[in-house]
């Protein structure tokens, strides 16, 4: 695609935020990311949550999980630590008791699922396929749960298994399904183009990175599973060089960048490397309402650049001119 | 009162003995007052605008007071580096406050049992208020403050408990001031006390974990309702991040500090 | 290793930071890292370098190179991203210009190094070899060059391409090789294991995180290469994991750690995870004396807690206790 | 003079037309003036004590002035975060200092060139030390300052200049005040003047890049010596990261801004 020039400014009004991405047509592309949101009831008391464009739900199993033991967070150089072990409802409660008030909102339901293994992972989507029609729009596959045991690591490192994972809960349901994808690779396009095979309709990027912090004092690790995943706008800059990968390689996926989204130019930046929906994760703890400030601050700052669409910038990142021919003698 | 988020700007940061400091707000909007029905036990989680990503969360801080014009304060020690940020701050300088968070203890009654307020550290916030509240409906007679510290000095807010005629006993490790030793010393003489006599007590305690520890102690020895007010890591302070898990005893192995609590009864928590 | 209990502080005065690594007496664990002390110099106007334990050189490669186009770094929260191309004067021209001043200050010289093919790496630690009696103490081998062409990314990500490269290069010369890891793997511990069959005496972990950052105004990437290396605090709990995880699997392998540090205190951390020594790197920027601050308030910090060697802590971190069984009843 | 590190603290924060703020500062240590032997062009690496690790690296700045007192100056517009934060820093305030830095302008001597100063936006400093130093020496007429801006806010600093009676031309876009149009359009005159006179000049330039390009294409299409002060992204500041590369002609395809600059011979530099 080739880059065009930005122009002078536009009024706010004729900024148009229309996401489409994939068979979804978004009203915007900012979602709220897994885990930073829980179930969305809890926003409710700050703001107007059908203003979003869509809420991805903290990742649910098969049968409801109790998470880790304390300690489960930790503060970071601009990011933070958790292990929360992936405490959850389960189908059936997130069913039963989750799905209504969501659905009601207007606002794309992503339900983030995982499993424990292989099995239980198609046992989830076929589970949640029960929601088609009552409110969920895609369901979130989550191959990075550095926390869960038997294999779960390959599921989010080998393309092979990544890709079968992905075709077996495929044909388990027919809400369209969204990988997400792990950061902790050598090679993310090759992740990316494997679950695309698999037949996911997206991927979204990027999950936490695996971390570490220590207590000096008590010689203990600062959660208590020893690793935990690190967010925040510290991993905001590997973020975004996944996206240009995975975007650049495969052009037509749709992705939904995450990792450190915390204003309107940092959405913008994730536009421009080729992502198609973003969600706001962390900054939602510091700031309930951060996800629709975010999607101000980038219709303000899209008229102020006069961008029209969000189709005129997607992936619209070019490489620096390549440098003039190294002379010896000046011009002159 | 749900909570909201709002922003307020320091009024007043006074330093008190020991390394305390008390910060006064205003929150912005006239005739706002988002504290104002908080209840003892309650917290806030702060976040100075000024500070950069580096320092991406906010800090939970229990409110000591909230008038019905909007002032509310806090009293910290610097710990970390969020706290000692704070200390630096100055009237005028801005805050992101989110509050009122979590359930506080339970009011003081005139045909209720006397409640012993067993304190450390910056655990006095929420049994200050308690104190405040009480004697302001002229209950002050139904509770006694046990308060204890390292030193004379890390016994703060003493002339306020005074003014309003709460009985205060102290305590400190050194023996500076008030009886030698743990607070918890003087509780379990007090309750020994109110055991002989058929006097109805309940706990209400809140201090290190430490000290909390040694009051669950007792209280579960001793057959004595207490109410605990828990600190945990935060990251949100409303129910979302589930990272301030606290072990319970029940259906499930945890509840949470933040919306379930701080508050909890003794026998609840699951602490080996 | 079980960990000793924290003590009673002591004097200073009583900490013995003796670093022993490998073959190494290292007078304490601080070092300054690779592309962030250029050969030393530039630094003796501000403080006496040769209490640094010891200095890896700027990355050198047999024939001498330009680097790359601008611009070559931007800022990121708690971080920067760098793109410097590995620009350095050459085999020869250090050896002969540089390496005499290093030499002389008796501290340890690290030489980086690194080839744009196998055969080139090869020559290079061929033509280091001749600096052996001359001062140099470590062949540091950057396996993780983003910017160099030729199936550069596998040395770096490959175990058995890793392993071979660093076989033919300890042929090659007596000089101890440490190999620098990259960070952008799905699997470091493998990694560590491929160098350490190879011949490898330890490890440095970890070099720059690829990352990427855009200028919304041009859209323009932020370094001219499009994506460069994410360096500073920011990658600190992920060096800090990979540290750990390497330590945990080949605990006699020493381990030079780096990423983020900034005070005593993740200096600290990072001995804590299985770090023998450290690096310095991008908080020399800001602060040219960085490295010496960072060992003075290790020392501090190592006397407050009693600890008097630092064998008494390395990789003495321990997993957090087991939580208690759990009961549905409360005991009493 | 050998760079150092040192610490300073804010005395004065001065606002001025058009964003710009000076900002002043005294080096801590008695009698201490590390700054005291600057040339103009030469620049310090700021970093306020209280920033985070977010903003990780110091910032660079044209020194503006520098006495024997360990007092000096910058001249700063609020760009990014880090300018702005600098906005609003109080008296009193710390920072860290590195300095003084890289190679600055000749000097303004008596038998030489006339020597046109051509300043633009925060390029000012370097071309007001420059005229400061001149007129000290009692050589204000061996140089004529062209300073061009937006507007008339854009031009600052206008009554120092006065005051030393060194002849200024001033340029504005919108014609507000001076000259209307690019200062290079002055400046082509201002050539062909001397061209036309037998008059001896060579231009010392600094501001937006923009107008060094321009700056630079006259100087080379005239024949006419001219130094430029350039501006590239920094970390170090002292000649180790190696990220201020500035492309030029020669042996080598980049010299380095911090410590070969941030003056060069136009005719180095390697711009198409
Ligand atoms: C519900 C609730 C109410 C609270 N009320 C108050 C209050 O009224 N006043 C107040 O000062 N604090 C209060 N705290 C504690 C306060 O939130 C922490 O002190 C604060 O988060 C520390 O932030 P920091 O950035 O200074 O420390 P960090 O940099 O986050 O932590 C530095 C280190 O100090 C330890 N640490 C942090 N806080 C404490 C502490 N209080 N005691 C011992 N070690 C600690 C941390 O574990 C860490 O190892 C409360 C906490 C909770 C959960
Ligand atoms: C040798 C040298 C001398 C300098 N002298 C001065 C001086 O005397 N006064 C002064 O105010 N600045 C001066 N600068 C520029 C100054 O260093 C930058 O303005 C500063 O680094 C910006 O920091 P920031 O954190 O505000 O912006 P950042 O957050 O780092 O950058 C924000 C954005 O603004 C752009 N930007 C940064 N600076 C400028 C600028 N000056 N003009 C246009 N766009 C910019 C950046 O490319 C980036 O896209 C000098 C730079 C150099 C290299
Ligand atoms: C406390 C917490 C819990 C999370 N839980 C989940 C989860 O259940 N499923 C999932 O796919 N991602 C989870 N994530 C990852 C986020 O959805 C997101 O991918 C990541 O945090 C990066 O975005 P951010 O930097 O904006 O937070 C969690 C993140 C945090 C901080
Ligand atoms: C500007 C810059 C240049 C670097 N050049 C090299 C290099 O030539 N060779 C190398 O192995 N690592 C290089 N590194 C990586 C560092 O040595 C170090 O591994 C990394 O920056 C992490 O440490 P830090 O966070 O303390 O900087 C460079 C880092 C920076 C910031
Ligand atoms: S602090 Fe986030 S759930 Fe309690
Ligand atoms: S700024 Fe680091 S080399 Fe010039």
């Amino acid at each position: 695609m080739s880059a065009p020039r930005p122009t002078a400014s536009i009024a706010p009004e004729d900024v148009d935020l229309s996401a489409p991405f994939g068979p979804l047509r978004l009203p915007h592309p900012v979602m709220t990311a897994s885990g930073c949101f829980a179930y969305g009831q809890q926003f409710a008391h700050f703001f107007d949550v059908s203003q979003l464009s869509g809420i991805s739900t903290k990742g649910i199993s098969p049968s409801p999980r109790m998470g880790n033991p304390l300690p489960r967070i930790c503060e970071t150089a601009s990011g933070m630590i958790n292990s929360i072990g992936l405490e959850n409802v389960g189908c059936d409660a997130f069913l039963s008791d989750k799905l209504p008030w969501l659905a009601e909102l207007g606002v794309s339901v992503w339900v983030n699922f995982f499993g424990e293994d292989m099995a239980s992972y198609v046992e989830c989507a076929r589970r949640l396929d029960a929601g088609r029609d009552k409110g969920i729009d895609v369901l979130e596959m989550n191959i990075s749960c550095p926390n869960i045991k038997k294999g779960g690591i390959e599921f989010g490192t080998v393309p092979a298994v990544a890709k079968e994972l992905t075709r077996r809960c495929v044909e388990a349901t027919q809400v369209p399904i969204v990988v997400k994808l792990s950061p902790n690779v050598s090679d993310v396009v090759a992740m990316a183009q494997a679950v695309a095979e698999g037949g996911a309709m997206g991927v979204s990027l990027i999950n936490t990175i695996t971390a570490m912090a220590i207590d000096v004092r008590t010689r203990k690790p600062r959660v208590a599973t020893t690793y935990g995943g690190l967010s925040g706008p510290a991993i905001k800059p590997v973020a975004l060089r996944m996206v240009h990968q995975v975007h650049r390689a495969l052009p037509d996926l749709p992705i939904c960048g995450m990792g450190g989204i915390m204003t309107g130019e940092d959405a913008l930046e994730f536009i421009m490397a080729g992502a198609r929906s973003l969600q706001v994760g962390t900054a939602n703890f510091a700031e309930p309402i951060a996800g629709v400030r975010v999607r101000d601050e980038l219709r303000t700052l899209m008229a102020e650049l006069g961008i029209r669409t969000l189709e005129e910038v997607v992936g619209c990142v070019q490489p620096l001119e390549p440098e003039p021919t190294w002379h010896t003698e000046p011009p002159t | 009162m749900p909570p909201t988020q709002f922003r307020a700007r320091v009024t007043d940061n006074r330093s008190l003995t020991g390394g305390y400091f008390v910060l006064t707000m205003q929150s912005e909007g006239a005739g706002s007052a988002p504290l104002g029905a908080v209840t003892p036990g309650q917290f806030v989680m702060l976040r100075p605008e000024a500070w950069d990503r580096d320092l991406l969360n906010p800090r939970a801080f229990s409110v000591l007071d909230a008038y019905p014009d909007g002032t509310f304060s806090v009293l910290l020690k610097a710990y970390g580096r969020g706290t000692t940020a704070m200390k630096a701050m100055h009237p005028g300088d801005a805050m992101t406050v989110t509050g009122p968070l979590g359930q506080g203890f339970g009011p003081t009654t005139a045909d209720g049992p006397t409640q012993l307020l067993v304190a450390g550290g910056v655990g006095l916030p929420p049994l200050h208020l308690q104190a405040r509240r009480a004697a302001a409906a002229g209950l002050g007679h139904k509770l006694q403050m046990l308060y204890g510290g390292r030193d004379a000095d890390d016994l703060v807010l003493l002339d306020d408990l005074k003014a309003w005629g709460v009985d205060t006993r102290l305590a400190t490790e050194d023996g500076s001031v008030g009886d030698k030793g743990f607070v918890t010393v003087a509780l379990a003489r007090r309750i020994e006390q109110a055991q002989a006599e058929g006097e109805a007590i309940e706990i209400l305690s809140c201090g290190p974990t430490p000290m909390l520890r040694a009051v669950r102690t007792l209280a579960l020895d001793r057959g004595v309702t207490a109410w605990l007010c828990l600190e945990e890591q935060m990251a949100c302070g409303f129910g979302v991040c589930l990272g301030c898990a606290v072990p319970v005893y029940g259906e499930k192995p945890y509840r949470y500090c933040c919306t379930d609590g701080p508050v909890f009864d003794a026998r609840e928590v699951r602490w080996s």
